[in-house]
């Protein structure tokens, strides 16, 4: 017998696999984003290149350092630093300080993720985590004046009774107006276009609201996401909306909704497994999100409605077991 | 009829075009033979001969008188030479006899099994599941009392991948496959027989469509592995849930290899005892083929008659690479559930893992898992020693076809973990 | 002595003697609360209108209820006829407005034409660090000395507000938006009330 | 305001907006400690709201009867409350004990822990005299017996809820990898402090 | 000084205090439900590992098992005599003499054993055991991959350098979870010796000497050098493999000396000795037990 | 007095009610937004838990044990109105910040706790030892924890309007410390901080003994 195979690998069965890896995954999900942060650092200019450069970076290298110092493999290669520190950059407004966006990316990983003892573990999403952890911080920062473009018509108004978390987006706006006459000033329907295509407001994901759709699928054809949690999530969303007696359209482009439904709800490891669970999952998100809007002091709740279901989601796997093969009841 | 696809499950990619093509052929006998003393599920059998005795083809030298055992039966006329432990395939240490062959060997003549009826003729035979069970198929024979068997199934549908033989099989000698139908419908009083194939043998189900009159059925099924699992083709085909901690006859079904139905038939119709298997031996080898192989062949011959390694190998798996065993040694013999000799080269084979691999919580295993199990949970549980945890999720129910592992992008070994969950579980009483 | 007796009488001593305690504390004490409450009450409303020397709280059910109508959701508490000298020289209006950590307890001045000459507030519960800010960056508290006379809710909204403490600082805001709207319904036709 | 919107006001208020657990800090001693196990956990929401329910209702209507005419409410009640609170759930726990074991043993076993819960302690007095432990009532400045009650719901109902996600949670939490000093009770507030930032989102919620 | 005022707070007060310990005196004697108060003071005097070494679920489990009768009170194995006289002293009985034992480790092997493939996958002994039968030659041998360690209740076992478990003897209780874990434990890979046992083997292998010897360079030759210089007549050659009689052995040290495979160590508590021997170290590694005998 | 002492130490260390036993958690999160408050509040605890202490201890024979609970709070729930309205009579500049705090204590579990587990067992000298340790150990940790939050929630500390420590201008200080989410994340890494603190000396004393 040949000697080059007499000392040889066993395994456990399978001893196939298939191809998809935790790699591929998170550079499918840097795949089905990268459109949306190239139209943004287009349409914005050089500070959402800045924004994006400040979270990946720093997330990569508290990742690293992190593993580093607690002497634990490094897990760089995983992809998922890569993937929280872009989330992260897209969630965030294009104007953002570099300290800022360092301090989200920093807590996204080190609090958020490593503390829990890293991928797989982390309870919350850290890019939210690290998002809401600076909007709550620096409230003030997160007001200050978006990068404005060729869309001046909407008279600069200051956001009263809101922390304007968002700045002065048209949500912003529009909920202003709500809250002082029950009715829109502006046309909500023409809004539509520019938020589909070119909306230069909130953040770097808001840009195109076309692009984030056109990458969802992408995941969602490619098997990365389940279907479940954005439909439930939109639809909800929609749904609420129009109960409110608002723009179900608006207010499903508007916002942080297509970025939160398709990339962030959808993170593997803060959401639910099973399906029903994922179904439960997207609905509350969207539940709590359009809630949010209507009656909340934020224009914008896209963040907070997440973290809470991400908090949710053992409950929600807890209550949607899957049924076993041959048993008649759950708990029979 | 109700025809329902079960849930879960995998498609892998199948490879098994280097040998669906290639007809059965004899392997030659080699110039020792090692016949491990256990090759099924049950009480191991006693050598019945001493060393230095001569045996015929056929004749008993293995037996034991307890319910759930099979006979063994030297494959070749020859010389007992050695009565020693010998590694199985699976790795265990058990009793063996060794042969020495004659130099000329008469394949087609053997010694007849007897026995006062035709149930007793399947033990005498020493028939198991061929289908890598092992499981006596006489037992299967014989359902308890209280439960009557309505369909028999045939199962065709050899979902692993590489695997061949019992495709070759059912596209050679479909007439045996049907014979064996129809006795074991006979036996158990069942009034419809259906052989079940998937659909990426559809020369298998033209074979056997031939030979199969107007109370055989043969139906097609979607190719999606686990489609060959028991409880997963009762489901498939009858709609019909075997309930937990029970046996497939309570949904009135009976399921048995295309291959074991073959071998029953020759021993009720010839008294044909079981000495010989088809064997795949495919992957990096030089010759890929299905070779028909006494038992007791050692799987370093085996792999040399199939033309040796082609190219490097990482893992040589005893049956289908998803619920086989990888070899520690090739010095191991061909047993009766030896369905398949698999050489995978280092791309193919699923990289080694080391330590403590993230679980990321994708769901893939719990969209796959066929038993409705969330096997990240009970792995999770496992690996953090949590047993009364895991067994609260139901490792009892896993089937252990390995579709978790399979999809983890991870590559947390998941099936393994529960397996010691099931283990533990067990150890615990819990059922 | 059965036991249950027993506890009781046990259950008994403690409530008797903790009652008299706390009665005998409260005794000693409530004079000295009730006139600590006045003067800092006392304070707030001078602080307000510095210039006036005597306020008198109204009693006119009629002319409160109008008031705490108009005043919508913030919970007035209490009108005040402040005079100068003699002469009606405005009100003030002591209510609770909705803060972040609950209510936040505010003195508003207004003169007699209804634009504002202070506001202070007397008691809340805000997040030290954060809602405090309304009290120790002193520019937001005085701004609303600016509002024009018989000012409305836009004008309020007009002005600045506090960048991460915006809840407090609304909470201030509405309480003088409701004092003004309370000017504007009810004690602007009042004339000074007891003139 | 209409009854109804009020009352939603009142158990939204209490259960999500001003959550008693994540955002004020009271009844925090059971949190951490029985959240380790959910089965134990929802034992001990449902004792909770139940002793809620009970408590607010006694203590309303000795404030409303008693307390209050007689002009000693101010200094008295206090250990008034107290006193009824800890009687009134040691009564429960007595008879739950000899009368009902199946529910005794489904809640019962919590009920010493209740005893002296700040929770039901706060809840209850905030619902006879709003304004003492600022839990931020959204409606006036006193309530009636129906609202004291529905308020007492929202407040019991959000502290169950939010135990019993937490208990989840936890339980999720056993399986990772947490640096070594970080195990155990560490861990545990940063995931209290991560699921109370979740919160922060209902915080404005109706004005409140 | 407002008589009334304080009139009215004893008489508000008192007369709740009268109502609800009247109410709760009477609950008392109605709904008496007689509790055994030993049960708590038991649940105190265990260890609360809940490390189920004695076969009940938990610490609480079997102090009501104590209570009732159906355990003896010197179930808890962990605890050892000490915890068996407190339980004894609460139920008033006479705790029954415990037999002291602390676990032990009888395979030298380590990176010494041959192994015959490369393992891939859980890394747990009792899994890869389940495949191919583990991946040393010698089927006695320890795998090393460390579930012993995590087993152990008390924190008394550590993998070393050489891929072996070391026990402390200091923190092992003798409760014998790992021997249970240990997938070699029935072939006495780790065992429960006395607590007072100086000397160990390190080799547990059955099979022919010759195959030993190809599978591990730790194993025992049966040289019987031991056996010839053991002054004591406390070790012996069985079945070509040397078995130390407890019974016998006063743990001076010869066969230790002599063993020219260096598979005999000392371990536990040494005569005359005050420092303990790590059960582990292994012959080639600097170790207290060295420290300890070269002292 | 020996033991005295011993009872006392314990309080602070390795019996801390926060770091070690964690009870009275509800005052500590919630008041120590302020290193003035909480400084108070932790007076007014201590005040409370020595005083509740002492008179449980000395009446613990009189106190039938079926009862003791509601009599232990009857007591508590006494001093802490004392306090209150003590405070707001006499000292009215101090109670208008910290008033609303003084409350609270009520709820505070560790003085009942301490009362149940310590006083009622105890003579009078031994409950005054473990309630002011307690009440310092408990004391300690809050005023630790409100330097942690305020210093780096503001930027600066300040006591009675007095600036004590101020943070360099470039701090922008992250105001969530001051919210409800800060007392739960900076509480636990203080929690992590001590044990990791506690084992690295515990791992010292060892190696010393060793090496002896």
């Amino acid at each position: 017998m040949d000697d080059a195979v007499e000392r040889r690998v066993v395994g456990p069965a399978p001893h196939i696999a298939a191809p998809t890896t935790c790699t591929h995954i998170m550079l499918w999900v840097v795949a089905a984003l990268a459109p949306s942060a190239l139209w943004a650092v287009v349409t914005m200019g050089w500070v959402a290149a800045q924004l994006l450069l400040i979270c990946i970076g720093v997330a990569l290298a508290t990742e690293y350092l992190w593993n580093a110092i607690a002497r634990r493999p490094q897990t760089l290669t995983d992809g998922s630093a890569l993937v929280t520190g872009l989330l992260l950059a897209m969630s965030l407004p294009p104007r953002t300080p570099w300290w800022v966006a360092a301090a989200a990316a920093f807590v996204a990983i080190g609090l958020a993720k490593q503390l829990f003892g890293g991928l797989g573990h982390n309870l919350f999403n850290p890019a939210l985590v690290g998002r809401a952890f600076v909007a709550v911080s620096w409230a003030g920062v997160f007001a200050a004046a978006p990068s404005r473009g060729w869309f001046q018509t909407l008279p600069e108004v200051t956001a009263e009774g809101f922390d304007a978390i968002s700045g002065a987006t048209r949500l912003a706006v529009a909920a202003a107006d709500r809250a002082a006459s029950g009715a829109y000033g502006f046309d909500l329907a023409a809004q539509y276009q520019p938020l589909l295509l070119r909306n230069l407001e909130g953040s770097l994901g808001e840009v195109s609201a076309a692009l984030l759709i056109a990458g969802g699928l992408l995941l969602i054809v490619r098997g990365i996401i389940d279907w479940r949690i954005p439909a439930g999530y939109i639809g909800t969303m929609a749904l609420v909306s129009w109960a409110f007696g608002a723009d179900a359209l608006f207010h499903i482009l508007a916002g942080g909704v297509m970025l939160g439904a398709f990339f962030m709800a959808t993170d593997y490891v803060s959401s639910p497994m099973s399906k029903t669970g994922r179904i439960v999952y997207g609905v509350g998100c969207g539940l709590f999100n359009a809630v949010g809007r209507f009656v909340g002091a934020m224009p914008e709740s896209t963040t907070f409605a997440i973290l809470f279901m991400n908090g949710l989601a053992p409950l929600i796997d807890r209550m949607t077991r899957p049924r076993t093969f041959g048993w008649v009841k759950r708990d029979a | 009829m109700a025809r329902q696809v079960f849930r879960g499950g995998v498609h892998p990619p199948e490879h098994k075009e280097a040998t669906s093509a290639s007809a059965i052929q004899w392997a030659p006998v080699p110039a020792r033979l090692v016949l491990p003393m256990s090759q099924h599920l049950g009480a191991p059998c006693v050598p019945t001969v001493a060393v230095g005795d001569r045996v015929a083809r056929g004749q008993v030298i293995g037996s034991v008188d307890a319910m759930v055992s099979a006979p063994i039966h030297s494959p070749v006329a020859g010389t007992v030479t050695g009565i020693s432990d010998t590694l199985t395939t699976g790795g265990a240490r058990v009793a063996a006899v060794t042969i020495e062959p004659d130099a000329e060997q008469d394949l087609q003549g053997y010694v007849t099994v007897t026995a006062d009826d035709e149930r007793g003729r399947v033990r005498a035979a020493g028939i198991v599941g061929l289908g890598g069970a092992t499981f006596p198929s006489v037992v299967k024979l014989t359902p308890p009392k209280d439960m009557h068997i309505e369909v028999v199934i045939l199962n065709g549908c050899e979902c692993e991948p590489f695997l061949t033989c019992d495709h070759r099989l059912m596209v050679e000698q479909p007439e045996r496959v049907v014979a064996g139908a129809r006795h074991i419908g006979r036996l158990v009083g069942a009034k419809r027989i259906v052989i079940a194939v998937e659909s990426n043998k559809p020369d298998a189900v033209e074979a056997l469509r031939a030979e199969a009159g107007s109370d055989v059925e043969v139906q097609v099924l979607p190719t999606r592995y686990p489609q060959g699992a028991e409880k997963q083709l009762i489901y498939a085909l009858l709609g019909a849930e075997v309930p937990h901690g029970k046996l497939p006859a309570a949904t009135g079904a009976l399921v048995h290899n295309v291959a074991t139905a073959a071998a029953i038939a020759d021993a009720l119709e010839y008294g044909k005892p079981l000495t010989e298997r088809i064997v795949t031996v495919t992957g990096e080898v030089a010759r890929p083929g299905n070779y028909r192989v006494v038992l007791g062949t050692l799987v370093s011959e085996l792999i040399e008659i199939a033309g040796g390694f082609s190219g490097p190998v990482e893992r040589v798996i005893a049956g289908g690479p998803m619920t086989g065993q990888a070899l520690a040694s090739l010095d191991v013999p061909v047993t009766k559930g030896t369905s398949g000799i698999v050489a995978l080269a280092p791309g193919v084979a699923a990289p080694a893992i080391s330590g403590d691999q993230p679980c990321i919580r994708c769901g893939r295993c719990t969209v796959g898992c066929p038993m409705g199990l969330e096997p990240y949970a009970i792995a999770n549980y496992a690996n953090r020693r949590m047993w009364d945890s895991a067994a609260a999720r139901r490792p009892i129910d896993c089937i252990e076809c390995g579709v978790c592992s399979y999809v983890c992008p991870t590559r947390r070994p998941l099936l393994q973990l529960i397996r010691l969950a099931k283990a533990a579980a067990l150890a615990k009483g819990v059922s | 002595m059965p036991k249950s007796i027993r506890l009781v009488i046990a259950v008994l001593v403690a409530c008797v003697s903790a009652a008299l305690g706390l009665s005998l504390t409260y005794a000693a004490t409530a004079p000295r609360i009730a006139e600590q409450d006045r003067l800092a009450e006392e304070r707030s409303l001078q602080a307000v209108m510095p210039d006036a020397d005597d306020f008198e709280k109204v009693a006119d059910a009629a002319l409160l209820e109008a008031a705490a109508a108009a005043a919508g959701p913030t919970d007035l508490k209490d009108v005040y006829l402040a005079s100068e000298a003699g002469a009606h020289a405005g009100w003030a209006i002591k209510l609770a407005s909705r803060g972040y950590g609950g209510p936040m307890q505010l003195v508003i001045g207004l003169d007699t034409s209804g634009s504002v000459t202070g506001v202070s507030i007397l008691s809340m519960n805000e997040t030290p660090g954060l809602g405090t800010k309304v009290l120790t960056e002193s520019w937001f508290i005085e701004q609303f000395v600016t509002l024009p006379a018989g000012f409305d809710d836009a004008d309020v909204r007009a002005l600045d507000s506090i960048s991460g403490s915006t809840r407090s600082a609304n909470g201030v805001r509405n309480g003088v938006a409701a004092a003004g709207r309370v000017y504007a319904a009810v004690l602007s036709g009042e004339e000074g009330g007891a003139q | 305001m209409s009854t109804i919107s009020q009352f939603a006001l009142l158990f939204i208020g209490g259960a999500l907006i001003n959550n008693i657990l994540l955002t004020r800090f009271i009844g925090l001693c059971p949190f951490f400690g029985v959240s380790g196990n959910m089965e134990t956990s929802m034992g001990m929401s449902l004792a909770v709201v139940f002793v809620m329910m009970m408590a607010s209702t006694a203590t309303w209507v000795v404030w409303e009867f008693v307390l209050a005419p007689l002009g000693v409410g101010e200094f008295l009640y206090i250990p008034a409350f107290i006193l009824i609170i800890a009687s009134l759930v040691q009564f429960v726990e007595m008879y739950l004990r000899k009368s009902s074991p199946v529910l005794y043993r489904a809640m019962g076993i919590f009920l010493p822990l209740i005893t002296t819960n700040c929770a039901v302690l706060a809840t209850a007095t905030e619902a006879a005299k709003p304004g003492f432990f600022k839990l931020n009532i959204p409606v006036g400045a006193s309530l009636s017996l129906g609202q004291a009650l529905i308020y007492t719901l929202g407040v019991s109902i959000g502290f169950g809820f939010a135990l019993i996600t937490f208990a989840a949670l936890r339980e999720r939490l056993e399986l990772a990898s947490v640096p070594r000093a970080f195990r155990g009770s560490p861990i545990a507030f940063i995931t209290a402090g991560l699921l109370s930032l979740a919160y922060v989102g209902f915080s404005g919620w109706f004005g409140l | 000084m407002d008589l009334v005022l304080i009139a009215k707070a004893v008489g508000a007060l008192s007369l709740i205090g009268l109502i609800t310990s009247a109410v709760l005196s009477t609950a008392a004697k109605k709904f008496h439900v007689e509790v055994d108060p030993r049960v708590g003071a038991v649940v105190g005097a265990l260890p609360g590992s809940n490390c189920g070494a004695c076969g009940r679920p938990s610490c609480f489990a079997v102090a009501e098992g104590i209570v009732a009768g159906e355990v003896p009170p010197n179930a808890c194995v962990a605890g050892g005599q000490s915890v068996a006289d407190a339980v004894a002293a609460i139920m008033g009985a006479a705790a029954c003499e415990m037999a002291s034992v602390i676990c032990a480790r009888g395979c030298g092997g380590g990176d010494r054993a041959v192994r015959v493939y490369d393992y891939a996958g859980v890394p747990s002994c009792a899994a890869s055991n389940r495949l191919a039968g583990g991946p040393l030659a010698c089927a006695w041998g320890c795998i090393g991959l460390g579930d012993c360690e995590r087993a152990c209740p008390f924190d008394a076992i550590r993998m070393d350098a050489r891929g072996l478990p070391v026990i402390d003897p200091v923190k092992c209780t003798g409760c014998g979870i790992c021997v249970r874990e240990c997938p070699r434990g029935q072939l006495t890979l780790l065992e429960l010796v006395p607590e007072a046992a100086p000397i160990v083997m390190r080799c547990n292998a059955r099979d022919k000497v010759k195959a030993r010897r190809a599978n591990c360079t730790a194993c025992c030759i049966a040289c019987k050098k031991c056996e010839r210089e053991c002054p004591h007549d406390a070790i012996h050659v069985i079945d070509m493999l040397a078995v130390v009689d407890y019974e016998k052995c006063t743990g001076c040290g010869a066969c230790v000396e002599v063993c020219p495979q260096k598979c005999i160590d000392f371990y536990g508590h040494r005569p005359g000795v005050d420092a303990v021997s790590a059960d582990g170290a292994g012959p080639d590694v600097e170790t207290p037990a060295k420290i300890a005998q070269e002292a | 007095m020996n033991e005295w002492i011993r009872t006392f130490r314990q309080g602070i260390g390795i019996e801390n009610p926060l770091t070690v036993l964690m009870i009275g958690l509800c005052a500590t999160l919630a008041v120590s937004t302020q290193v003035q408050n909480a400084a108070f509040m932790g007076l007014a605890v201590v005040f409370v838990v020595t005083m509740s202490n002492i008179l449980v201890s000395v009446f613990r024979n009189a106190i039938p044990s079926e009862v003791r609970i509601p009599i232990f709070i009857v007591v508590i729930a006494s001093f802490v109105t004392i306090v209150d309205l003590v405070m707001k009579a006499f000292v009215p500049g101090i109670y208008q910040v910290l008033g609303i705090w003084i409350p609270l204590i009520v709820v505070n579990c560790m003085i009942l706790g301490r009362a149940e587990a310590f006083a009622y067992h105890n003579k009078p000298l031994l409950a005054i030892a473990d309630g002011l340790g307690m009440g310092i150990g408990f004391w300690l940790v809050m005023v630790v924890l409100a330097t942690i939050r305020e210093l780096f929630g503001t930027g600066a500390i300040v006591w009675f309007e007095t600036t004590l420590v101020r943070l360099p201008a470039g701090y922008a200080p992250p105001s969530v410390l001051l919210l409800f989410p800060g007392a739960f994340l900076v509480f636990g890494f203080m929690i992590a901080g001590t044990r990791w603190l506690g084992e690295r000396s515990a791992a010292r004393a060892e190696a010393r003994a060793c090496r002896r």
